[in-house]
């Protein structure tokens, strides 16, 4: 599975990976970069990656997820660089047999992703750029 | 013995080098590279753990010893989603 | 907001109903018709509906689950009339600025959806067709 | 009194007919109209409750009292999504 990539996401092939005939549930979500946060305007993101180990890490988390939820299919894509309000920066689709999993398996990819895949971002506002979150003293 | 240190976003702007090739003594851990760091770094001098450390493309404790050879990578708070 | 179509469900054009520049998060389900229900396999769905208390249920759920998730944006459709296996019966498009609102009003939709908006499924498979639930006796 | 009965889906092909325009007494109850169809429908014969009823398009208790002209839909369980 590609789990990186540096064009738009495309939604579509996502779902056409995991849907399959016996799937009566397709949960999908996307992370859109926002035009604010923690109180200040923001016009761009651009996300550095760790590729080899963030590669590793989204292959954990698809694996571990996947054998917690054994019906789902789970598919995810994290977008890179320079990236407008409005685009999706990551997308999760989960197919399964019925809805519980398929919702559960797309938050749990999600919160997992945040915790523990070396990704990093760069909001670019009208009064500058910063690194979001820890950034020394 | 030589080890490889990473460093990334943030960090990697603080100290101004993504990477060093490093020459240390037997038994060195991920943290003292750490400390070595702090010593010439007064915005990460007060952080006396790192956000997150990885040996070979693993999360570790920052006590972890390292080898000959070895990557070691600090690793800012990650953001991505 | 239309809420009930006889055509193909238009994924992408929910997505833009609900999709706002301060929105970082959007969580999406679709229901689809699955090869199977019950032990039986299943070919096709016919959906039937009444069509104006339908409606009137799925704006109060609207409203409701807009009221209890009010940063969310939210917009579904339930497709109509003979559906075949891999095609989306209902979609839910739920965006909000941060992620656990879209998912909860996405999810709290399609529980509300199931429970109260008249509309009901007749499977065929290959051994004939029939209601499914309640059938009498 | 006048009021219309309206059913759907199973209950429809049970009874085989989607709509009824009846004439009833004052003080007739949702379920009394019910009960009239278990007396000729075998099939929901057993059922002492209908499955979901409706007066105006909003759900009620099947003991709900009708008034002239309203519109009492029997509903079998719901199955969307």
């Amino acid at each position: 599975m590609t789990f990186l990539t540096d064009d738009p996401i495309d939604q579509q092939a996502l779902i056409d990976a995991v849907l399959r005939r016996s799937d009566g549930a397709l949960a999908l979500f996307a992370g859109v970069v926002r035009d604010h946060h923690a109180g200040k305007a923001v016009e761009s993101i651009f996300y550095e990656c760790w590729r080899p180990m963030a590669e590793k890490e989204m292959a954990k988390i698809a694996a571990e997820v996947a054998a917690a939820y054994p019906d789902a299919a789970i598919a995810f894509v994290h977008r890179l660089g320079l990236l407008h309000v409005g685009e999706a920066s990551i997308v999760i689709a989960c197919a399964s047999p019925h809805r519980e999993e398929a919702f559960s398996a797309c938050r749990e990819v999600i919160e997992r992703v945040k915790k523990t895949v070396p990704i990093w971002k760069r909001e670019k506002g009208p009064d500058g750029e910063e690194w979001v979150g820890w950034q020394g003293q | 013995m030589k080890v490889r240190m990473l460093l990334f976003a943030v960090l990697r702007d603080i100290v101004g080098a993504d990477e060093r090739e490093i020459e240390v003594a037997d038994g060195v851990r991920a943290i003292d590279l750490w400390n070595d760091l702090r010593a010439t770094h007064p915005r990460i001098a007060p952080y006396e753990r790192p956000p997150f450390t990885a040996v070979n493309q693993d999360y570790v404790k920052p006590e972890t010893v390292l080898h000959d050879g070895d990557e070691v990578a600090f690793i800012p708070p990650v953001s991505g989603g």
